[in-house]
């Protein structure tokens, strides 16, 4: 540790640089701050959300009532369908949780979670925003040029997605994909940094087990973004060509392979539920640690059961294609990784539920949301047993049942997972508390609805009704009243959903302005961020911090204090 | 449990609603379970005044032993899933009965074609029967059927059968299925298409030797363009009877 | 607006200098980018026989003359570290540019190369046999591209006196690129 | 900030590396497959190494850079292994996937392979 130490010796002469007031234009938009780049993030990701919001209310209407005007958007054509729906999952994955839960958080929190100044590469930080832009900007687009947006499913299979004859859309096909070769290489570039950071820039005596585990999970999830996407960026290459030039990668007629797609990208999508899952779950072990004043159970065990999960992420990809084609005799394999991984999933839950065990819980709005987390994600837990276990996927392959299993993690994970997120470090980024009142209003509000429109999806995928069909009258086993009335219950629940979000963003923006000022340590937590100014300046901390002991020390017998933060001496 | 929300009219059908009562089972006990702890604990352990929380690390042994033994017994469920699971995919998908009469299906953007072998029971022949969005299949026969694609990837499922399988351009994936029950069931496309996804939908009859004899006799007597716009018609009309219904 | 770097990057918990640590994890993300490409290009070799007469067309002549090229050119810009880490500015200077010519060089060729090809009726569109060749090598290009302008970028400072430490970090990325063509080579020229 | 260290005496690396070029372009033209394979494959596996080891400066780097990059190398392994049996191979269990020439040929080409 030669080197650190010399270079903390200079830090502590060092003054924390004092700058003019930068203008308008440095501050908000080029600004190289690492907490300015994660709210650009964070609200880039919300608008993000609302455009993917509308998009799910346009096409649950659809289904409750086929044909009818839907108030708001019009008569909804099967080509408007398949783009909305194909793009609502895109967005809500590639443009909200990734941005929100990796991109928004790791800027805002790894800094001032190891406490430095600043991401070790500012510069290319802004970079990797300004792309992440430009592929909103491109995705945007692509609903508006002639033949409309890309409706060949976020899965993008080919030869469907690489040939404009099938697809009907030549051109948002192409800028579809564009839109996402951009997001992933601002990933990367925002993935190195992250790792980079945590590697080398930690405080004076932050050894590897003082890292808060939202950090790891951070990195983790940094590592297998960059680790399973080289190989889809290649394929998206080929596709693109595929798309504008002609070339004949994935067409059959010249000797292609449009199962070679489907690899590629699950080899990518897979461990990617686990990209945007970690972090997650990293927010919620510092909320519930805080809430329960609760020491961490078991925290190596967490972070050995991440890494394990990280490296099983890798062998269980093609439980997405039992039925696509495979060879019959892959899926042993494949059922067999997938069923382990459940493992070190599961264990990682019951450490999180037993840090609750003799805690003094307290039930503010960031532990409600941290709590749905777990109760709600081990539904979407349980019915991945179904899906990963070939004989019975092949029934389920495809069918509302997938559909309804993986909202159930997805939307603990990008939804949840964000608010859990927000409440809890709004006091930090802004300097002053949420409401209470309506913070719990938006939780009910938001918990009750989501299982009304998932739980019925269920029942429907069991009936046998497939996906990504926008009208079941067609199919007369599918089109009985029964059934239809759950299609209707599902979408008004979604509507209820959307509208409690509205308490949620005046609480939010009346907030910034008018909440309550939050000091320091509002929660009385021990990592670092906590240490520095609400909201912390430019550069960060006074002075910086310097590490005595692992994050997670609360009610330490002997002590009168319940909490100990990380930088106090003793 | 699948059965009361949709038939089950083949062979093996049973078997994965079986695997699915065998699933919940296991996994719900685990469930139910967790959820159980994780509000007991909510509850048991809110905050009263003066009462400080517990300082527990979990890395003692005898606090580690809480999270360990419940994960030694999920190894051993799991290893009852996977085994329930690879049997029933071994049957269904990988080990084809032999056949007692072969098929083909056809898809394409949007309408399956199914090749029935006609009354020498030998596909490719002249007596073919082709048909759009109707199949014809004898009740208790082992059906072989060769699934192809014509544009782009389509899947063949049958939700009746609990049977899915993706049609692959430029491949042939062969599969087997043998109905006991007659009926008229829904075949659906289950992998987005293009825009007509949507109307993807065709009919499985599922008839007695005898129907399907005599539907094959009438069937001989037309030749192939006739039968061709006798199934468009069908087909326009059902669903305009779908629309108006 | 000047642009002070933050005290992060001068830290090192890991003993390697930041820029260094970086450039090897963006190695690492090349490796798998470029790694897919060729993953899919061999099983695709694999499954089509034919395609060994396709290869038969490409100029091993000048894929082993790029190759000895761009050996060379690793050893000049590991030359010009050595140079830089020893302040011989003048020296690493030159290293640095000799390097770049290397890489004009191999463009040159490799551009002769496809017109060539391209005129004896070879193009993207041919088979996916040469939609491969084309899409990797020109990949591989935009890489040797990326290098040059980049160091030529470095140069500049290395004459002043600054950033010398990119020297060694372009150095690592010339040399990763050098390694991938390393293997295109017996992949696209020599297995007939 | 770059670490001081001793330089090997890089030309001669290069020389050896020019000599194993040379090498790998004569080892085809005596036209065994297996000699071929050797020559052409193994050989840019041993040149990737040293320009790695010495050029890299590998050798004398962190330990776990050299695990990192092994690392990447690892799951393109994996990737090749899950994704062969269906892309390399032209038929599996109950599959086949003729090359579109053989296809036209023959058209009633699929029934069972096991």
């Amino acid at each position: 540790m030669t080197m650190a130490e010399s270079t903390a010796a200079t830090e502590s002469s060092h003054e924390v640089h004092h700058h003019k007031e930068p203008d308008f234009w440095s501050k908000y938009v080029f600004s190289t701050d690492h907490k300015m780049i994660g709210m650009q993030y964070m609200f880039t990701g919300i608008v993000m959300a609302l455009i993917g919001g509308y998009m799910a209310y346009v096409f649950r209407m659809q289904l409750a009532y086929p044909g009818e005007h839907v108030p708001g958007f019009g008569t909804v054509t099967p080509l408007a369908y398949n783009s909305l729906i194909t793009n609502h999952g895109a967005i809500m994955i590639f443009w909200v949780a990734m941005p929100i839960l990796i991109a928004a958080l790791g800027n805002f929190l790894i800094p001032l979670m190891i406490g430095c100044d600043d991401m070790v590469f500012p510069r290319i930080n802004r970079l990797s925003y300004q792309i992440f832009l430009i592929s909103v900007i491109v995705l945007i687009s692509s609903f508006f040029v002639p033949g409309g947006g890309f409706g060949g499913a976020w899965t993008a299979y080919p030869p469907l997605s690489a040939q404009s004859q099938y697809n009907l859309t030549p051109f948002g096909a192409p800028l579809w994909l564009l839109a996402v070769a951009l997001e992933f290489v601002a990933f990367l570039l925002g993935g190195i940094n992250f790792i980079t950071t945590t590697m080398n820039a930690r405080a004076k005596g932050m050894k590897m087990y003082d890292i808060p585990i939202m950090v790891w999970m951070i990195v983790i999830a940094s590592l297998l973004f960059m680790a399973s996407v080289g190989p889809l960026i290649a394929g998206a290459v080929m596709l693109l060509f595929d798309q504008t030039l002609g070339t004949t990668f994935y067409n059959p007629e010249n000797g292609g392979d449009p199962v070679l797609w489907q690899h590629l990208f699950w080899f990518f999508g897979h461990p990617e539920v686990y990209v945007v899952l970690l972090p997650a779950m990293g927010a919620v072990a510092e909320v519930i640690c805080v809430f329960s004043r609760k020491k961490l159970f078991a925290y190596k065990t967490i972070l050995y059961t991440t890494f394990a999960t990280g490296i099983l992420s890798f062998f269980v990809w093609a439980h997405h294609q039992f039925i696509a084609g495979i060879d019959p005799r892959m899926a042993h394999v494949f059922t067999v990784t997938t069923v382990i991984i459940s493992i070190p999933i599961a264990e990682m839950l019951f450490c999180y539920i037993a840090t609750l065990f003799g805690g003094s819980i307290e039930l503010r709005t960031p532990m409600l949301f941290a709590l749905a987390f777990l109760a709600e994600f081990l539904i979407g837990g349980v019915t991945g047993i179904y899906l990963g276990s070939s004989g019975m996927d092949i029934y389920f392959h495809d069918t509302y049942f997938v559909l309804a299993h993986f909202h159930y993690t997805f939307f603990p994970i990008a939804i949840i997972g964000f608010f859990t997120s927000i409440y809890y470090w709004f006091p930090k980024m802004f300097g002053r508390m949420m409401n209470e009142t309506w913070g719990k209003i938006h939780f009910w509000g938001t918990i009750i609805p989501f299982n009304c429109i998932f739980l019925p999806l269920f029942v429907l995928g069991m009936a046998g009704q497939h996906r990504r069909i926008y009208n079941f009258k067609n199919f007369p086993d599918l089109a009985t009243p029964d059934l239809h009335n759950l299609r209707i219950f599902a979408t008004w629940s979604a509507v209820v959903m959307l509208v409690f979000q509205i308490p949620f963003m005046i609480n939010f923006m009346v907030s910034i302005f008018r909440g309550k000022k939050a000091g320091k340590n509002p929660w009385k937590a021990n990592t670092l961020e906590w240490t520095a100014p609400s909201p912390p300046p430019h550069g960060n901390f006074k002075e910086l911090p310097v590490v005595y002991r692992p994050p997670y020390e609360y009610s330490v017998p002997g002590r009168e204090k319940d909490y100990w933060p990380q930088n106090e001496p003793n | 449990m699948i059965e009361s929300l949709l038939d089950n009219v083949s062979t093996y059908g049973g078997k994965i609603d079986n695997l699915f009562t065998l699933i919940t089972i296991i996994v719900g006990v685990w469930f139910i379970l967790a959820e159980a702890v994780l509000f007991y604990f909510i509850i048991r352990y809110r905050r009263k005044e003066g009462v400080k929380a517990q300082y527990v690390t979990g890395e003692k042994k005898k606090e580690h032993n809480w999270i360990a033994y419940p994960h030694y017994l999920i190894i051993l469920c799991d290893i009852v899933i996977i085994a329930g699971a690879v049997m029933v995919w071994y049957e269904v998908k990988q080990k084809l009965p032999p056949a007692d009469e072969i098929i083909r299906v056809t898809g394409r953007q949007w309408s399956w074609i199914f090749t029935h072998p006609g009354p020498d029971g030998v596909l490719d022949t002249a007596d073919d029967i082709e048909t759009v969005d109707k199949l014809h299949v004898k009740v208790d026969t082992n059906y072989h059927f060769q699934l192809e694609s014509k544009d782009v990837i389509h899947s063949f499922s049958v939700p009746v059968f609990r049977l899915k399988q993706d049609a692959i351009p430029g491949r042939v994936i062969t599969g087997w299925f043998n109905p006991t029950k007659t009926g008229e069931y829904d075949v659906q496309c289950a992998e987005i298409c293009g825009i007509g996804h949507g109307i993807m939908a065709a009919r499985i009859s599922i008839e007695t030797p005898e129907a399907h004899q005599a539907w094959l006799d009438e069937q001989s007597k037309m030749d192939q363009t006739q039968r061709m716009a006798m199934s468009a018609e069908n087909q326009i009309e059902n669903r305009e009877d779908n629309d108006n219904g | 607006m000047a642009f002070t770097a933050p005290l992060a990057t001068a830290r090192s918990a890991t003993d390697i200098p930041t820029g260094r640590l970086a450039t090897w994890w963006v190695v690492v993300s090349e490796i798998v980018i470029f790694g897919g490409l060729v993953v899919c290009y061999i099983m695709f070799r694999l499954h089509h026989t034919d395609w060994a007469e396709h290869a038969s067309h490409t100029s091993t002549t000048a894929g082993a003359f790029n190759t000895f090229v761009l050996l060379t050119s690793s050893l000049f810009i590991v030359l010009a570290h050595q140079a830089a880490s020893a302040r011989d500015l003048k020296k690493a200077f030159r290293y640095i540019w000799f390097t770049i010519g290397g890489g004009c060089i191999f463009l040159v060729v490799k551009s002769i190369e496809w017109t060539n090809e391209i005129s004896h009726g070879y193009t993207l569109f041919t088979n996916n046999f040469w939609s491969f060749y084309y899409v990797t090598t020109g990949l591989h290009g935009l890489h040797v591209i990326a290098g040059m302008v980049i160091m030529a970028i470095i140069s500049i400072g290395v004459k002043k006196g600054e950033h010398l430490p990119r020297v060694e970090y372009i150095g690592i990325y010339w040399h990763f690129v050098d390694i991938v063509w390393l293997f295109l080579f017996p992949l696209f020229y020599i297995a007939k | 900030m770059s670490q001081e260290h001793a330089h090997p005496n890089y030309i001669k690396i290069w020389a050896i590396l020019t000599f194993l070029l040379f090498v790998s372009i004569v080892g085809p033209m005596a036209g065994i497959q297996a000699v071929t394979l050797i020559t052409a494959f193994g050989i840019a596996v041993v040149k990737a190494a040293m320009v790695g080891a010495y050029f890299m400066h590998l050798n004398i780097e962190k330990r776990y850079v050299w695990y990192m990059l092994f690392t990447a190398l690892i799951f393109l392994g994996l990737f090749f292994f899950g994704t062969s049996p269906d892309v390399l191979k032209a038929e599996g269990t109950n599959w086949v996937n003729p090359s579109p020439e053989q296809a036209h040929a023959e058209t009633d080409g699929g029934g069972s392979h096991h």
